[in-house]
């Protein structure tokens, strides 16, 4: 047997497991970890022709189990998804390496623990990633939740809670692709892609939308979709720092991950939308999109009611979920390069951003959007990393963050779907609105006078986020890096290709270029600065609290930060809006799940046992003679 | 075309609006004057304002955020004259179409908040809060609209926009072929000049100018240059999507005066609303207007 | 050679009555005594199956053929059963020494007998017979467990039991009066003629009710929590692991030979869902280990009487799998029990006292829930591929209860998982938390090993289960072995 | 040391004629663009709201009303000044940007008009800050609030309104008032000598005895410098 490439590299993935297990507890696990995570994207990029329209990589390894083949391959699609996750693994490692490491350990956190877990998420998102059948598939699915879970449960309390109840959903939505995957077996005689693609186009339409149910319900559930979607921001908020910006830049994607692979590549997304639901207007297709509008915009506003920064974030991570599945669901070249770049995106902002705020948490103890404010002036870097992530997560040029949503736009706009265009919309300004609470509550306003000696987050942490920070920039004003990898996605999926420049998109019916509009951006301030910085008298920097206040002196015990409900005016119109309707549903589903039990228990524990055991009898005979 | 005649146009092309929307300042503040029986302002007042800001001694900075606030509120306007073609010149309109000219126009309100909040100002923050809820409240009629027309000439391309609507003459123009579209454009349009009704984020009676209220100077004159920007920015982008643009620099100016004064007349008719009734209006009037204008588009 | 197959069966029981007499003269021999038999019937049958011994084959006992005499039918899957019943009894022999010793260990032994018979008797009345003698090897375990509660539950088992059996009598009565025969070989040959009718059908309801006493079927289970939260672990994982299995086997073993009736089979699923969705919304809210693996255990055997109601090749395959999976991880679970019985509050921390317990605790948990690659995963995988298949709507909700099922036994099981490793309650120091004791711990760690080597040899363990289940759906062989080659030594 | 000594006495700027020109324009955007700030501290400001509106209508002259202090160029006292509002007035006064001027209006302003008793009223406001126009009456009708306004862009034109400079040069008089009449341990969160120093507007009235004591009790209120902080010695947790 010789080893292929993508044998080397869940070779490469497993020693780092064993390494982070056996060797974690005494030498520096953090740096021998980072180290081989980096062997690993190495190993990574010898496969790089993948994201160039190469030919797919086997593993040599197959197995023969129950009379099912088990076998693992990479594709294009996979390379994509593995390159964000081992680059936001690497990333989020090395950020941990260092002085946040210390400050864990002494705070009793388990460093040994938080290592294995995510090498242990790693290794099981490639396994995930290479699967070449269902089963290996779901196989992979399986080890990735529960490695979610153990890095969500790790940090105790509260996280544990939040980790609970992500597995719980987990487990159910982990059901319910079994069932799909029992289904799938029984009409295609196989797990093998070929044999499902075949099998998908004689589907009945029946079978084909308990399918898509099934499989939408349980890959959506990873990804934070509508009806599910609650466990996710708090799952990912507690989880420690590092691995929260690990998990919120790329565990729910494995949701997104899946879908492409089954519903858009196997049953192929335009079959969908043969699926009408009766009495409606509406097909399965339309119901995806109408779920993934919805699912960015609840959670985003559900974000902006946030007063803690992580689940602020988190929250969003659910939102813009939604855009990568509606550019997927729209299906045109453009959109779905759109939905497909913002995964990249996505991972690149979310990190930022989670570690920004983790710098924040390091240094003040807390990441209560009432407890801080004015920091800008003693964390000017991580300022800088923040603003640089939320432009991106706003989708505001000139970041990444919005090529991707551009697109995502355009495709709308190209097929007329003006009701999902202007949701999508409603998404983003809400979003906007939420970020700049976010910063302004941390970084602007009043600086707390408990917080006057606050470090700059030391360089460990700060070197991580400034190349993140500097990658949302260049693929902002050079989106066509990552549009070939997207391009090679697409046609590894089956979906049509956009005309990628490196600057951005071409198309007859207008086109983008990055390149010229963040150099006219640059230019403009470059102007407005020649005209602010020469055209005016020498400017004197002031105290915050030599500041308007109506006549009235300010001191520093005096707190007049603006954070709490930031929003009050809207919050006047909106605030009835939020009823936590799905906190409802969730409460009362269990509440009968409990009711049941109860009544269960209380059957078992009747002591008249031998009246239900001759009453069944006479019951089971009777049903028989008559 | 030749690099250096893009240059030249990239350069002119914030400049005209600079004027223009200096002049529309001027227009606006005479028409708030002749509403109210007054005499006005002099023909030079907007120069005379920014150029006295621009000359105060004292500038009094509240930090490099509060500094690039501005330049961020000025610049991100310079770069988005330069996408909004104007007779002769269009600039790169074609680079980025009218979905980046609308992020683009956000850019400086992000630049502006990020200043504010640097001030440390309650009443500025309190000012952003709403000047971005306001956003929430007109960009979501805007978009509608903008789909709208968009969608009916089957491009972003601002050039191929306005190249479809001069086509035919009159009859071709967007505000013609989608009167309901125009209407809801219309409000979206002055809601986004943030003038009265609407002027929930300066309301000097209780927030002290809100955004503005520790600009002084430069700052203050930054800001003064933005408006003029603002101003010339909404009313050309109006005319580029409804009224067919401008064949001669007569007739897009004249256009662009005309579909400001009306805002700006009935701005000075009303007393302000409050932020929820704000978006009230907007997401009820507009944006059905908007749905059904985008319905016969369809 | 193949004659040796009896010696499993009378030496325990031979053993049993031996054993008080040489107790009473010396313990110290005496406590060897039932160890060595099983270790030697285990010897025995494991040989069996190494030597390559043609299966299946019958032995007639007493010299008489059948259908006339008694026989016992040694297939793979009874060899299967009757070798974990010697190492079963092995691993959970009572060592403590006390004045009960020899009464506990002889009881073991009678246990181990009659369930040794129970999985190779090839007649129906002689099933009957070992049923018996299991059921009251038990109750005597059961009540020895010492404690007021296990006699009260020991008398509710008994009553139940008792019913039972009388049901189960009445079944094989008609059968007898209708064919006149109890031999199964011959009643699948007379079946299709003389029992597929209503009266049939009565006869095996009658049986499987009567027997599902034992088999935890639904609703004649309630016995199930009580007696396994009172009794020591080591009975409570007996009974949970092995005796229910045995009596699904008399089950299967009717309905693959003779009752291949669909209401019969219907009757079967719509119970087998009964008992997932009550054992496991049960499990939910129970407030003490022990119980909780009860109703988890009502709702396994839920679940393969489930796969029980797909009578070819594809679903014994997957009962099989999903029984000897039970077998494996309640075992295991019963011994962590031990020693982690009483409220669960009190685990509160209890991974830090013993690290091993909870680690086993977690792996069994996981593969119980059927997280892949471990063998759970893959015994849920046969049966769904195999529920999907069905045509008939009632195997679809069998499907969708199974899987929510699921669901459910994950929230619960980690639950606890997430509580032994949570912080321990304040004020208590760590060396008070409960911990199972040592050789309960080494036991389970002995099925976790089992386990782990099942998940890494799952392709080989595949194959075999998959040849057992062929053989063992295999009516013509059966017919064929025990009616044409009567005289066993081939 | 009042202000009125110190009218300065206009001199032609010598040097590049293209300078003189933009300093003429200048001056000239100064004169036709005020922004004032009305403080109503009295009766005065009835008088100020027709002086805005149409019949006299104050924006044909380039003026419009301001509500912060940051933006005005003008402070406007429209009225008697208490002690307790003096405070706010001066803080007010420090936190506009020069050039600014102040306009006293009514009587109560010059000499405390009919407060002139009070123990709890500022009588002359020249004391505290340097005032550049009295509109005296009481109250003063809008035509005289207009014709000092014109009066005050005059001298603003011809560069003779510069008493702002006065505070920053005799600084320590004005402080040395303000003192007196709020106790030794007075401190506006403006800090006026570092800002002196900025504009390079050190003159010898800036220093003396009272911001000496100003100095020793005051809390440094030094503008937030934009940090890295890794040098900073002492970790905070």
């Amino acid at each position: 047997m010789t080893l292929t490439l993508l044998d080397e590299l869940l070779l490469f993935s497993g020693v780092t497991v064993l390494v982070a297990m056996l060797l974690g507890r005494r030498l520096p696990a953090g740096w021998m970890v980072t180290i081989l995570y980096g062997i690993q994207l190495l190993a990574l990029m010898k496969m790089a022709p993948l994201g160039y329209g190469g030919e797919p990589i086997s593993s040599a390894l197959t197995f023969e189990v129950m009379g099912q083949t088990l076998s693992w391959r990479f594709d294009a699609l996979s390379w994509y998804f593995a390159l964000i996750t081992l680059g936001s693994a690497l990333l989020s490692s090395w950020y941990a390496c260092g002085e946040w490491e210390q400050r864990f350990r002494q705070s009793g956190g388990n460093l040994w623990l938080f290592h294995l877990a995510m090498t242990l998420n790693v290794f099981s998102m490639l396994i995930l990633l290479a699967s070449g059948d269902l089963l290996s598939l779901f196989i992979g699915w399986e080890l990735v939740s529960w490695a979610g879970f153990l890095l969500m449960a790790m940090a105790g309390g509260v996280a544990t809670k939040a980790a609970m109840r992500y597995i719980t959903y987990a487990m159910a939505g982990a059901m319910a692709i079994f069932g799909g995957i029992a289904l799938v077996y029984v009409s295609a005689g196989s797990l093998q892609y070929e044999a499902i693609l075949t099998a998908a186009s004689q589907m009945s339409t029946a079978h084909l939308w308990m399918l898509v149910i099934l499989f939408g319900a349980g890959f959506g559930i990873k990804m934070g979709l509508m009806p599910f979607h609650l466990w996710q921001a708090p799952a990912y908020a507690e989880t420690p720092g590092p691995g929260s910006a690990f998990l919120g830049a790329i565990s729910s994607r494995m949701g997104l991950f899946a879908i492409l692979l089954v519903l858009v590549k196997l049953f192929g997304i335009v079959n969908i939308d043969s699926l009408k639901i009766p009495f409606t207007l509406i097909d399965a297709r339309d119901l995806l999109a109408w779920i993934a509008v919805f699912t960015i915009i609840f959670p985003t506003f559900t974000a902006m009611k946030q007063n803690d920064a992580r689940q602020l974030l988190a929250w969003h991570g659910i939102g813009q979920g939604g855009y990568m599945l509606l550019g997927l669901v729209v299906a045109d070249a453009m959109g779905a390069a759109g939905g497909l770049l913002h995964v990249f995106n996505h991972a690149t902002y979310q990190a930022a951003l989670f570690m920004a705020v983790t710098a924040v948490i390091h240094r003040t103890g807390t990441a209560d959007l009432n407890k801080l404010g004015g920091l800008v002036v003693r964390m000017p870097l991580t300022f800088m990393v923040l603003l640089v992530g939320i432009i991106g997560l706003a989708g505001l040029p000139p970041m990444n963050g919005f090529v991707s949503k551009w697109l995502v736009y355009r495709s709308l706009l190209n097929e007329g779907m003006p009701l999902l265009f202007v949701a999508a919309v409603i998404g983003t300004l809400g979003t906007i609105l939420s970020v700049y609470k976010l910063i302004h509550n941390i970084f602007l306003g009043q600086l707390r006078i408990e917080h006057d000696n606050v470090k700059e987050a030391p360089w460990s942490m700060m070197i991580p986020m400034l190349i993140l920070a500097a990658i949302i920039f260049i693929t902002g004003l050079l989106p066509g890096i990552p549009l070939a990898w997207v391009a090679s996605v697409q046609q590894a999926v089956g979906l049509p290709v956009s005309d990628y420049t490196l600057g951005g998109v071409e198309s007859a019916s207008g086109s983008l270029d990055m390149i010229w509009v963040i150099g006219v951006l640059f230019a403009g301030f470059g102007i407005g600065a020649l005209i602010f910085y020469f055209a005016g008298g020498r400017s004197k920097r002031v105290h915050q609290l030599d500041n308007y206040a109506g006549g009235h002196f300010l001191t520093a015990d005096v707190r007049y930060q603006y954070s709490d409900n930031f929003y009050a005016g809207l919050m006047h119109l909106i605030g009835g809006w939020y009823r936590g309707s799905f906190l409802w549903l969730e409460q009362s589903v269990k509440s009968l799940v409990e009711f049941l039990s109860l009544g269960m228990q209380g059957l078992y524990r009747r002591a008249n046992a031998e009246f239900y055991l001759l009453s069944t009898a006479l019951f089971v005979i009777a049903w028989v003679v008559i | 075309m030749a690099p250096m005649e893009l240059i030249i146009e990239l350069l002119l092309m914030p400049l005209v609006a600079f004027v223009v929307g200096m002049m529309m300042v001027l227009m606006m503040r005479r028409i708030a004057a002749k509403l109210q029986r007054r005499i006005g302002p002099p023909f030079f007042q907007p120069l005379y304002d920014i150029v006295k800001l621009h000359s105060k001694q004292t500038q009094i900075s509240h930090g490099l955020i509060h500094d690039i606030g501005i330049v961020m509120a000025m610049g991100g306007y310079i770069a988005a004259e330069t996408l909004l073609p104007v007779p002769g010149m269009t600039g790169i309109a074609e680079k980025g179409g009218i979905i980046t000219l609308l992020y683009l126009m956000m850019i400086p309100s992000l630049g502006l908040a990020l200043g504010v909040g640097q001030c440390a100002n309650p009443n500025g923050s309190i000012g952003i809060a709403r000047a971005l809820t306001a956003m929430l409240a007109y960009d979501i009629p805007l978009v509608i609209v903008i789909f709208g027309v968009a969608y009916a000439a089957g491009t972003t391309n601002l050039v191929d926009i306005i190249a479809v609507q001069q086509a035919g003459g009159f009859e071709t123009w967007g505000a013609v072929q989608m009167p309901v579209l125009a209407i809801a454009g219309l409000i979206a349009m002055h809601a986004s000049l943030g003038k009265q009704p609407f002027e929930i984020y300066i309301a000097p009676a209780e927030i002290a100018t809100g955004p503005m209220v520790e600009m002084s100077g430069k700052y203050l004159g930054g800001l003064f240059v933005m408006q003029c920007f603002q101003l010339y920015t909404t009313s050309v982008l109006y005319v580029s999507l409804f009224l067919g643009g401008g064949t001669t620099w007569f007739d897009f100016l004249l256009k662009s005066f005309l579909v400001l004064a009306i805002p700006v007349s009935i701005a000075y008719l009303f007393p302000r609303y409050r932020t929820e009734d704000l978006l009230r209006l907007m997401w009820k009037w507009p944006v059905m207007l908007g749905l059904i204008g985008v319905a016969f588009v369809l | 050679m193949s004659d040796l197959i009896v010696l499993p069966l009378v030496l325990p029981l031979f053993g049993a009555f031996l054993l008080p007499i040489v107790m009473r003269t010396s313990i110290s021999i005496g406590a060897w005594i039932g160890p060595a038999i099983l270790a030697y019937g285990c010897w025995i049958l494991g040989d069996q199956w190494i030597s390559g011994t043609t299966l299946p084959f019958s032995l007639a006992i007493g010299g008489f053929a059948p259908p006339m005499g008694i026989n016992l039918y040694i297939d793979s899957l009874a060899l299967l059963f009757a070798f974990a019943v010697q190492l079963l009894g092995l691993l959970f022999w009572p060592f403590k020494i006390d004045q009960e010793t020899a009464r506990r260990q002889a009881l073991m032994l009678l246990l181990v007998a009659a369930s040794t018979g129970l999985a190779l008797s090839g007649d129906l009345f002689n099933l009957y017979v070992f049923y018996e003698l299991v059921a009251v090897a038990t109750f005597g375990l059961i009540a020895a467990s010492g404690g007021s509660a296990a006699y009260a539950s020991a008398i509710r088992y008994l009553i139940l039991s008792g019913i039972g059996s009388v049901l189960t009598l009445l079944g094989i009565a008609l059968i007898y009066s209708q064919t006149g025969t109890l031999n199964l070989a011959h009643l699948a040959q007379l079946a299709p003629e003389q029992l597929n009718n209503k009266l049939g059908l009565t006869a095996f309801l009658t049986i499987l009710i009567g027997v599902g006493v034992k088999a935890e079927l639904f609703p004649v289970n309630t016995w199930v929590p009580e007696v396994y939260a009172t009794a020591t672990s080591r009975v409570s994982a007996f009974l949970a692991g092995l005796v229910s299995k045995l009596a699904l086997l008399i089950i299967l073993r009717l309905l693959v030979l003779i009752f291949h009736q669909p209401e019969a089979i219907q009757v079967m699923l719509v119970l087998g869902i009964l008992g997932v969705i009550s054992g496991e919304l049960a499990a939910w809210r129970a407030k003490d280990m022990r119980r909780m693996l009860a109703f988890s255990s009502i709702g396994q055997l839920g679940m393969i009487f489930i796969a029980l109601a797909i009578p070819e090749q594809g679903g014994l395959l997957a009962v099989l799998a999903l029984t000897f999976h039970h077998l494996l991880i309640k075992s295991g679970l019963f011994m962590l029990a031990d020693g982690w019985g009483g409220a669960i509050e009190k685990l509160r921390g209890a991974a830090k006292r013993s690290p091993l317990a909870a680690a086993i605790f977690v792996l069994f948990s996981l593969s119980l829930i059927g997280m892949p690659p471990l063998p759970g995963f893959w015994a849920k995988f046969t049966l769904i591929t195999q529920l999907a298949a069905q045509t008939s709507p009632l195997y679809l909700i069998g499907l969708t209860v199974f899987l929510l099922a699921t669901v459910i036994e994950a929230a619960y099981l980690l639950r606890l998982a997430a509580l032994l490793y949570g912080p321990a309650a304040k004020d208590t120091p760590i060396d008070t938390l409960a911990k199972p004791a040592g050789l309960s711990l080494a036991t389970a760690s002995l099925f976790g090993i089992g386990l782990l080597a099942a998940a890494l040899f799952i392709a080989p363990v595949g194959d075999l289960l998959n040849h057992v289940a062929g053989q063992a759906a295999n009516t013509d062989l059966y017919i064929n072995t025990v009616l044409a080659g009567t005289g066993g030594s081939q | 040391m009042s202000s009125i000594k110190q009218i300065p006495v206009i001199t032609e700027r010598k040097g590049n004629p293209l300078a003189r020109v933009f300093d003429e324009f200048v001056r000239f955007c100064r004169s036709r663009s005020l922004f004032i700030l009305h403080y109503c501290t009295g009766c005065g400001a009835i008088e100020l709201p027709p002086a805005m509106t149409s019949r006299f209508d104050m924006e044909r002259l380039g003026i419009q009303p301001m509500v912060s202090p940051r933006q005005a160029d003008i402070l406007l006292i429209t009225g008697y000044v208490s002690i307790k509002t003096l405070k706010r007035v001066i803080l007010t006064y420090e936190q506009m940007g020069s050039p600014k001027y102040v306009i006293g209006i009514c009587s109560c302003t010059v000499n405390g008009g009919m407060y002139w008793q009070s123990y709890a009223t500022a009588k002359k406001l020249d004391e505290y800050m340097p005032v550049d126009l009295y509109i005296a009456g009481c109250m003063p009708r809008p035509e005289a609030v207009l014709a000092g306004l014109q009066k005050l862009m005059d001298r603003i034109h011809s560069g003779e309104a510069n008493s702002w400079e006065d505070y920053f040069r005799n600084y320590d008089y004005y402080l040395g008032n303000q003192q007196k009449l709020f106790g030794e341990n007075w401190q506006t969160p403006t800090d006026i000598i570092t800002e002196a120093k900025h504009y390079d507007l050190i003159d010898e009235g800036t220093f003396g005895k009272h911001t000496q004591l100003l100095e020793q009790h005051q809390k440094p209120l030094e503008a937030l410098d934009m940090r890295l902080g890794h040098d900073l010695k002492e970790p905070t947790e």
